[in-house]
């Protein structure tokens, strides 16, 4: 089976809403990273690793921090691959790269594609590349069979989501309000209607994230959704010294 | 990319088919946002297709710049620094317009069309700050408040401008995270934009950016060439070279455009050479960058081998910036523009020069341009050299102050 | 004097015999200076009577006016301050002009002269530092060192002014002793002056002083007048009322003399109403003052019983002057213009209110005008209004970080 | 006789030359004016009494410091004729006001004139009224025999130091250089030259000032002009708490 189609299988249950954990690479530690993934790996049903970058524009304040931390702790795209080659356990959740289009830009699509099919890596999400200027990434994961997950959100028009719903790989992101992620504002009032709607337009599993830090959102997003994505809860939580399993198991419904 | 695509390139430039419904220059350019922003991009660029040839929002913005701006700024001959560089030495006079710089060309066009929009808020970013004076001037005279985010860096090093701001009835945001200039100050006014897409419009203040930003600021600011070359076929003739600073582009290539098809005039980006050629201690995108994608747009960079963007340096706040816009990645690529650098010490002697022999104050980035002027004059006696200037010096009179004129340039001994 | 003596006073200062060989307007002017000065006097009356008019002399003067300067400035339609103000209002802008307000077309005149003269060196004083700034410009221009006094209560309050003059090469010298600002300058401008009166020139930067000055001045503003009325005449018409403020009264007597033959349009030349009424807290000369001599000329002033000039107090430092051009106090006289007062608190929010609706930071002077304008326009509804911008108020950010703006005055509430 | 007559009588001496005064009334202390007037008086052939003036443009540093203080002190020309009025000793030598021009205007002309001739005034210097200006106040001085003294300056034309001579009343004044009063420069050279000009234009007393402070400078002017002015040595020998008779005295060749 190819990466992108295990990931869409990990995140479609029965029963219960599959949970997606982001935390960034090398954060709060360097040594511990493979530490956290273990554990957070164990308790999600996929995992985003967050690749640092300088400019990271659509994220809110806990990322930001946690980004310029790992940056200065000397992480970067290089290092979480040879971390990752490097681990001496299986991942029992398929595990994703979230990054900036720049570090990738970098590293050269292709070689990027190779090396992340030789660490594990299922796809990837990129925060900053829209479908219209995803080409040469999407052709480099293609090759592989790697996912490239595309974002829809609350502003996005009816016919352009069912296009990104269309060619999304591994499952949909639904971003569930405008703005940056860490809200602690809660989910918006219509967040049902747009999920339902992103739900009927996609035929792979949809998970909604963007300021999801309690269980009783989660409740919430499950009715219409088949997962969520859980990140500056997940940070804070960590900054916090809590363990990162338990954090997780406690959103579980 | 052989010779001739670069030509077949710049053609397409010349005859407008360029940048391409994707916002592409060539190979540069684009929209690399949140899908957030997707539908406020499409609808932005709706709008600029619309109103930017629409007879009437013409009308309104020329009555502006002509009435409130107070353009046509004027083209000034430098008789005293054209005898010392031995050349015919003209200035396009930017610092002349209202609030002191070309960046108010940019910002009450953008204020008209997010009127036009029906935008509830105008949300900016500024490095020197003249970007958010402008912008705060032209939202007052719209009628929209408007949010400006700052590097607390530049709130430091250009704190007139930032009184001047909150005068206007700008609210004015430091920014306190990453290298606190202009490029943290971009991220985070994106931020905001993202918060609501709809209500807010961003008044991007340079040719950068995701498209449709580089076309509509560069369309706004071609005010400048278009002057420039009338008032120099009036009065002279067309420049063997022109110059002007590139920061994040706009005021260059608004400069630029006026001259693109004159094959006999040579053009100049002047960059930021800061302190020396090694990474961090510049602001010399093209000069020393390679292509990657920041601020939405694919162009030249300064970024490490892990494609981090580096912190840059320059002595002028508005030239302080990893990037620049796509449409200069492009004419440097085809050769049509040559980009060129002036260290911080060539540009804070420059703008003592021009002080001393021409009463004119120019702000530190167009003393980039000077500098440049200057340099290329030596190599090159006898020639015609248009110089644009982007903006006057009060607003760096904070940073001047940490370096003091030396007198023997003073224009006593000057003119011996 | 009977009505019939002041209009034929009148019609002698319209039909160009006034001033006259003493250089008297009616009752008021002369030249009432040091002996040593009397040959200096002579020489520069000599030199205005032959340079003024010469084809020469006017077309060097013009094109400086044109391409350094960035005449002719703009005529800006306020459309959201009518509304307002329930008026049609105008602003002639001369905050638009190189250095930031109308002190250059003086400077730059005065400076051509002087090198038309031989002069070595030149000497000017200072209030608010723009005619410092000015006049640093116009001899870094011509070429010619400058020293310029200032009043040490006046370099504290116009302190980025100070810096800018620096810059420009000029010699900056703070002026301890009387009142420690314009007044003392003068003073000490004048000293200088008397010690080398053939190679010194004296740059004097308002319509005051003695003959030829008054005259020397008015006619190099009056360009302000000229241009608005031929702008006002090709978009409106002829405005019901004209406002400027008067500290020496050069941007005013610049203006009023574009309309003076305009009997519909009514003058108002707008003073300093400071803290209140009280002799020292105002610097309404003409409106409190009484006839008496200063720096040279029979006028208006502030004085005591026994004939010592007061001390005068405006949150505006250049219009803190105990006296006022001779013409005005003529104008006074017969009539035909009005001088009313504007106090430093209806100024401030003058000022706020034009920078919240129009996106313009006017002068903490020009804001009198404004101010003046306000009053007038409360009671005479629907009437069209031209007020004279004489500079921009970035020089007055020290002074305004005095008074925050009043966020609910902002843009946003504004417009409800 | 005339006062003015009677001032250039006091000024033209044979065989040495006369020496005029000049000090601000009131300074350095109100209380002792009459003191240091009668004491001056008796030193010299002719005194000036300064008017202090708030803008003191033709004086250097040391009148306008006098000038200030004396105006701090309360003086004012008001307050000197009634001193005058109230002295209970002669004027060995005639008295001059010196005065800027807008406290006399501030008096009015017909009164000063008035007041001047019940007190004992001879004369007035006004040092920012040139000829031209001077029609007023000369015709009210003039109806009471009062003297307004001009001045001629090294800058001053041919044409011109003639017609000033001429107009001029109880002596000419001969500015000995450009500039303001207090000078320490010491004497041009060409002072002979300008001296001898002036002298041979005039018909009057020649005395000169500005700048004078020594025995030497006395001998040099003494060789052309009838007299020399002494003023802002003398107030700092005041300042300097120097009795000013023996200060005069020591000039004296
Ligand atoms: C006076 C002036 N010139 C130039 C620049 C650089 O901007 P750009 O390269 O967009 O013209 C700035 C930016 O703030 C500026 O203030
Ligand atoms: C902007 C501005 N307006 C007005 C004035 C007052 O001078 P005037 O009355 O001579 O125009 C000044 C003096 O500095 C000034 O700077």
């Amino acid at each position: 089976m190819l990466p992108r189609d295990q990931l869409s299988d990990a995140l479609k249950l029965e029963g219960r809403p599959s949970l997606v954990a982001f935390f960034t690479a090398g954060y709060p530690d360097r040594d511990t990273f493979l530490d956290v993934l273990k554990e957070v790996c164990s308790a999600a049903d996929a995992v985003e690793i967050g690749v640092p970058f300088t400019d990271p524009m659509a994220d809110g304040v806990t990322v930001q921090r946690s980004s310029q931390v790992a940056l200065e702790n000397g992480v970067s795209l290089g290092w979480i691959f040879d971390q990752l080659a490097g681990r001496d356990f299986e991942l029992p959740a398929p595990v994703l790269l979230m990054s900036y289009l720049n570090p990738l830009y970098a590293f050269g699509f292709e070689d990027l594609a190779e090396r992340a099919l030789e660490t594990g890596v299922s796809g990837f999400i990129v925060p900053d590349l829209p479908y219209e200027e995803s080409g040469p990434l999407k052709q480099a994961l293609d090759a592989k069979g790697l996912a490239l997950v595309q974002l829809v959100t609350p502003a996005t028009p009816k016919e352009r989501l069912a296009k990104l719903c269309s060619v999304s790989e591994g499952f949909v992101y639904a971003v569930t309000r405008t703005g940056i992620t860490g809200s602690s504002e809660g989910l918006p009032n219509d967040v049902s209607d747009y999920l339902a709607a992103v739900k009927s337009a996609s035929s792979l599993p949809v998970c909604a994230g963007f300021g999801v830090r309690e269980q009783e959102q989660v409740r919430r997003i499950a009715e219409h959704a088949d997962g969520v994505i859980v990140g500056s809860a997940l940070l804070e939580a960590l900054e916090a010294g809590r363990s990162p399993r338990e954090f997780l198991e406690s959103l579980r419904p | 990319m052989t010779n001739e695509d670069h030509e077949a390139l710049f053609e397409s430039l010349l005859n407008g088919s360029l940048p391409d419904d994707e916002g592409r220059f060539g190979p540069f350019g684009g929209r690399y946002v949140p899908e957030t922003l997707m539908p406020a991009i499409d609808r932005l660029t709706a709008g600029v297709h619309r109103y930017l040839p629409d007879a009437q929002f013409q009308q309104e913005l020329q009555s502006e710049l002509k009435s409130w701006v107070g353009r046509p700024t004027a083209l000034t001959h430098a008789p005293r620094l054209s005898d010392r560089w031995g050349a015919e030495v003209w200035f396009k006079r930017e610092d002349l317009a209202h609030t002191g710089a070309h960046k108010i060309n940019n910002t009450i066009g953008q204020a008209l069309l997010a009127k036009a929009l029906g935008a509830q808020r105008i949300v900016a970013e500024t490095g020197a700050g003249q970007h958010g004076v402008a912008s705060a001037a032209a939202c007052a005279r719209v009628g929209l408040p408007c949010t400006v985010y700052m590097g607390e860096i530049d709130v430091a090093r250009q704190a007139p401008n930032v009184d001047r701001m909150h005068r206007l009835g700008a609210e004015v945001v430091p920014v306190t995270s990453g290298d606190r200039t202009l490029r943290s100050a971009i991220d985070e006014a994106i931020r905001d934009w993202v918060s609501d897409p709809k209500g807010n419009y961003y008044l991007l203040g340079s040719a950068i950016g995701p498209h449709p930003y580089p076309y509509l600021v560069r369309e706004l600011q071609a005010v400048i060439g278009r002057e420039a070359r009338t008032q120099l076929l009036e009065r002279t003739g067309l420049p063997d070279a022109a110059f002007a600073c590139v920061g994040g582009g706009s005021n260059a290539i608004g400069l630029f455009h006026g001259f693109l098809a004159d094959r006999s005039t040579a053009l100049f980006g002047v960059e930021a050479g800061g302190r020396g050629v090694e990474l961090g201690q510049n602001s010399a995108t093209l000069a020393s960058g390679r292509p990657g994608v920041l601020h939405g747009t694919h162009t030249m960079l300064l970024y490490d081998d892990d494609g981090q963007i580096q912190e840059t340096h320059s002595v002028s706040a508005g030239l302080d910036y990893p990037g620049v816009g796509p449409e200069h990645a492009l004419l440097q690529l085809v050769g049509r523009v040559e980009y060129v650098t002036a260290s911080d010490d060539e540009a804070l002697a420059a703008l003592d020069e021009c002080c001393s022999l021409e009463g004119i104050l120019p702000a530190l980035e167009s003393a980039h341009a000077l500098a440049g002027a200057k340099q290329w004059a030596a190599a090159n006696r006898g020639k015609r050299i248009l110089v644009g200037m982007s903006g006057r010096g009060d607003k760096d009179m904070p940073i001047l102050a940490d370096y003091p004129v030396n007198r023997s340039k003073g224009s006593v001994d000057a003119a011996a």
